[in-house]
């Protein structure tokens, strides 16, 4: 269950252009925390908590890591904290892959820019349960790269870049082919990224995992729906999700 | 000790302070934070006829000490309410606020009189001042004519005690006040979201889907103080006030102006906690500011 | 190199970027922080029809990312301000525009027809808004007819240009809008102050010495920018966009609104060098989101 | 000339209960400063700047000390800053006391509570100057007293106190009979002592340092005003004070 928590930062990093990475201590949130899932930041000076996705989990330090690239004011409050501050979270949210239930043999990762994170949490459990994982990254150029090599530890691991700096010149979409066979696929991304694979493993299992503003980050103010196939018609983002069946949810 | 407990009509409050409606969405998701038995009362998200979606999203934005949104009153239908939502706050020790939306005079007093068949509600929070609403609700909110219209209409079908939101969208609040009181409205909210818009840069377009949206938080309060101090002079029923409360200082700052109890909104968000830690500080700065219970301190600011 | 240039009705600007009335005397003072030639243009202090002192002190308060002020229009009066004020700033090579005020639609031709003899100046901006003026001012802001009066009476006997600047305290600001630019308004200022009060807990009464002041500062800009986008296909006058902008990339964000130009109030009190420092920042900020110019930028949130 | 300069903090200490004294590093402001003038400090996150009475003058070491009470949360963050730090401020602000043209034998300087620290530069001056000082401070209780021993050393200094905890109980007007002959008479303090003060020593030759809400703190907005015998009927306090002849003001 989330609860409200006072994280310690360890170490603060900047892995990319503009891309920090962040160690934080908690045990209780290192200890409950799983894959896919967020944690909701207060950034002093600001009215509405920032959604940041749990990149990876070390349970024997009760750490996590988070991994944010600047974009406005709150994320760059965040990248300006140091080692020996704290953190005011409320966390672990949302619910996660749901890695347990799934009988998967070959994983595909398919993640862009700051959807990357999430992925590699979700690349390390997969790993540790004896599937095969494979990963396509995307991100905007060589100099926003981060985790390369990560990755390439757990698994094959395509790098696509808008302006072909490295790696693959185009879109994630582009090289799912080169991939080959896999058993289910998990999304993180842009919209746009998310549509394009969406639309290209049509009749693959999947999941999606969304990004929308958001107000309570619990539940209760419907600033973060989706559209969904049930019954309801929408699911919450910041507690239904953030991941979804990739067939659950219209894009 | 402090005496916390305010009485309302329709209502023995504990203390003085509820979650505002639509922060809160039913209670069940901040019931995981805490227990909900420490608030005062607890006003529910909009019911209206039938279920709504709402808005497209984005739905919120940020602005310097306040956020905007536009929900669209999203929600399962007044029908759905009464059978799922209100079971589970009626097991709570706390009086439940139901907040009616609407947008016909028809569909007002069909959610209304729903809530008669809910024993456990025990007052009505009429929503005419949600500016998210396109086909109706603004205009029930600006003009006084309207407003009394629909209080009257919603007093002569329901059993409970009436308390009409107001719009700070509005040149003359207290016209608009005494306008709903003469109507037979048992209270006021005082107030809702001022309307506002933000423009995202990249995309050179309103960020919010529904392009505006309802201003609320810190930034706000200022507006709230000033149009509740103007009131309370000229009304004699009770107002529940809201806007940009954020610690236990402000709430007394409300209740020197003359609001009776206080709902806090956006300040849930930026900490789930914001309601029992207030509540918490509150035996303090009443003590502090020399006042042995809440009730006392109720429109002292109007004292020469 | 991106161009900064604007053209109003009476003024060439440089840059879409002036001081706002109230917020920055009649320039001598921030003369001593920097040159007033970088300034897109000045506008001055309100001027009445004799010299006011204004409201007893205090006259400020700070609240959430904004500030209270209820100054209450103190000014030399209109002789001494051509006398004495105007010649500091012809001095500059900078468009001068007159702050015009009074109690009564007499004073407001008296200012204004005073300002035709100041051949310095180049428009005027008619102050129908100030809510800190008990006598006058408030009614002229909030009814249509009245706004629509006295711009036509000041039309009647000035010689410059007349921008009609709105008060947001109002239901219907399309429709002041309109009023005003049917009785010949040149252009349009939005927006003057939201009202609001603080409360002094200690002393359980109004911090203000007026009680009631007006809000400005960020707090208030998803209001400002509301107003502006609302109003912008209504009318076709320009309109001097203002409310709480800080920074360069505000400033793009209320000319996406519809604003042909800006100006800049409170921000001056944090940061005595804010407009030169906004001015120095906008054309990284324009080209950044893929503007040439800043006259290409005015209205474009409007586009489909 | 004012600046809007950034001061490097050097040292921050509690010098009394909830009363900070931070010593800043600024070869400009110190070379320039005179005692009775202010510092108008930013405090983050907050709209208006607060003024903050310069206490003394280092023109060797290039700093200025000042003292200030933590009074709301303007204050509190200020005092919150640590060595190292800078802060922001627009200064030297106001005009001062006019130590030069007076040919004082004996100053009788009276301060209330935070009214205290701008005489202390003062006194450190007059001395300086070769005349000769005395002080009556008062405070809320022997917890708020600072600076006495630093008075002391200077001149016969009067502690007085609301509450008798030391010093004498009672108000600073109490002991003005105790002080003696004094050719001029400097006052800081809280309205209602300088009015109780402005009435004792009527006929007396005295300054009295001003406090008022400020905005622009620059002259230009008219926030600051105070009633004056002048032909215009008003001084500004940011610009034209905070220091005026005790004669020329109507409190
Ligand atoms: C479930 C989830 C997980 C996320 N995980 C990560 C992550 O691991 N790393 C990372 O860098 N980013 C992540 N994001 C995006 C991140 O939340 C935004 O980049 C961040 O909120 C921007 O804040 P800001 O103050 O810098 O930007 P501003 O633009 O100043 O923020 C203004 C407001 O908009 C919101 N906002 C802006 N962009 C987004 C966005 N893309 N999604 C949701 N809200 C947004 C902010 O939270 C804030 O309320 C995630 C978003 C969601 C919903
Ligand atoms: C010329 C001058 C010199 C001063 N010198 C000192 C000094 O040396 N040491 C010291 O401790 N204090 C001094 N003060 C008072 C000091 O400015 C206030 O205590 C301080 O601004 C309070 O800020 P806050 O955020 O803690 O309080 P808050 O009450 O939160 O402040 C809210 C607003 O009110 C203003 N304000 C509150 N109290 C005062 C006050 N007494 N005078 C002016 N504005 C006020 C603040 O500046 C701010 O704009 C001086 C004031 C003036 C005018
Ligand atoms: C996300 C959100 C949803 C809201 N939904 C409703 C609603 O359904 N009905 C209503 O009367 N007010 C609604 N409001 C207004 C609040 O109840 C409250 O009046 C307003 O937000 C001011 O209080 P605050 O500044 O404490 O948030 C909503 C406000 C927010 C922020
Ligand atoms: C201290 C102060 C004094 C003001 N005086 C005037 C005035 O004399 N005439 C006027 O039209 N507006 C006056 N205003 C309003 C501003 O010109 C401006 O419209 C408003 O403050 C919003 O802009 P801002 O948020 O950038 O400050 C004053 C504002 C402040 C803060
Ligand atoms: S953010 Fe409030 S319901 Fe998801
Ligand atoms: S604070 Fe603006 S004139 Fe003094």
């Amino acid at each position: 269950m989330k609860k409200r928590a006072e994280m310690a930062v360890e170490t603060v990093q900047e892995v990319a252009s503009d891309t920090i990475e962040m160690k934080l201590y908690h045990p209780y949130i290192a200890a409950t925390a799983r894959p896919g899932q967020f944690l909701y930041v207060l950034a002093e000076g600001h009215t509405l908590r920032r959604p940041i996705s749990i990149a990876s989990i070390d349970r024997e330090q009760s750490t996590v890591t988070i991994l944010f690239k600047i974009i406005g004011s709150g994320t760059k409050h965040l990248a300006d904290m140091e080692a020996g501050m704290t953190l005011d979270v409320v966390g672990p949210s949302g619910n996660g892959f749901a890695t347990s239930e799934t009988s998967v043999q070959t994983a595909l990762l398919i993640g862009g820019g700051i959807g990357v994170p999430p992925l590699y949490g979700l690349a390390e459990e997969l790993q540790q349960k004896g599937m095969k994982v494979k990963a396509i990254l995307g991100f905007q150029s060589k100099a926003h790269v981060f985790y390369k090599e990560q990755f390439e530890r757990i698994g094959q691991t395509f790098i696509v870049t808008d302006d072909g700096t490295i790696g693959h010149h185009g879109l994630v979409t582009d090289v799912l082919d080169e991939a080959g066979e896999f058993d289910h696929y998990y999304s993180c991304g842009p919209i746009p990224m998310l549509q394009a694979v969406q639309n290209k493993l049509k009749g693959h299992s999947g999941f999606v995992s969304l990004e929308e503003r958001m107000g309570c980050g619990t539940g209760a103010c419907l600033a973060c729906v989706i559209r969904t196939e049930t019954e309801s018609g929408y699911k919450k983002i910041c507690t239904d999700g953030p991941v979804f069946a990739a067939d659950e949810v219209i894009l | 000790m402090t005496d916390l407990a305010v009485e309302l009509p329709g209502m023995k409050l504990k203390n003085p302070v509820m979650p505002a409606s639509g922060c809160f969405g039913f209670g069940r998701e901040y019931s995981a934070f805490y227990d909900l038995n420490k608030l005062g009362a607890v006003i529910m998200k909009a019911a209206t006829g039938n279920a709504r979606f709402g808005n497209a999203t984005p739905r919120v934005a940020e602005t310097a000490s306040g956020m905007l949104n536009a929900i669209g009153l999203q929600n399962p239908g007044v029908q759905q309410i009464i059978a799922e939502e209100v079971p589970f706050l009626a097991a709570y020790d706390v009086p439940i606020m139901a907040n009616v939306a609407g947008s016909t005079i028809a569909e007002y007093e069909k959610v209304a009189e729903a809530f008669n068949h809910a024993p456990s509600v025990n007052a009505l929070e009429l929503n005419i001042s949600c500016p998210n609403v396109k086909e109706g609700g603004i205009q029930f909110g600006a003009d006084p004519d309207m407003a009394a219209n629909v209080t009257e209409r919603v007093k002569a079908v329901s059993n409970l005690p009436v308390y009409v939101k107001l719009s700070p969208n509005t040149a003359d609040i207290v016209t608009m006040a005494k306008a709903v009181e003469r109507a037979g409205a048992d209270g006021l909210s005082m107030m809702n979201t001022l309307t506002g818009m933000q423009i995202q840069l990249s995309r050179r377009k309103p960020l919010l889907a529904n392009e505006t949206g309802g201003l609320s938080g810190p930034a706000i309060k200022p507006v709230a103080v000033r149009m509740i101090y103007a009131v309370k002079p000229h009304v004699s029923i009770p107002i529940i006030g809201m806007g940009g409360i954020r610690t236990a200082e402000d709430v007394l700052e409300f209740l020197l102006a003359g609001a009776s109890a206080v709902a806090v909104g956006t300040a849930n968000f930026t900490n789930p906690y914001a309601c029992p830690e207030i509540i918490e500080q509150l035996p303090r700065v009443f003590d502090h500011y020399g006042f042995a219970s809440a009730a006392e301190a109720i429109g002292r600011g109007h004292d020469e």
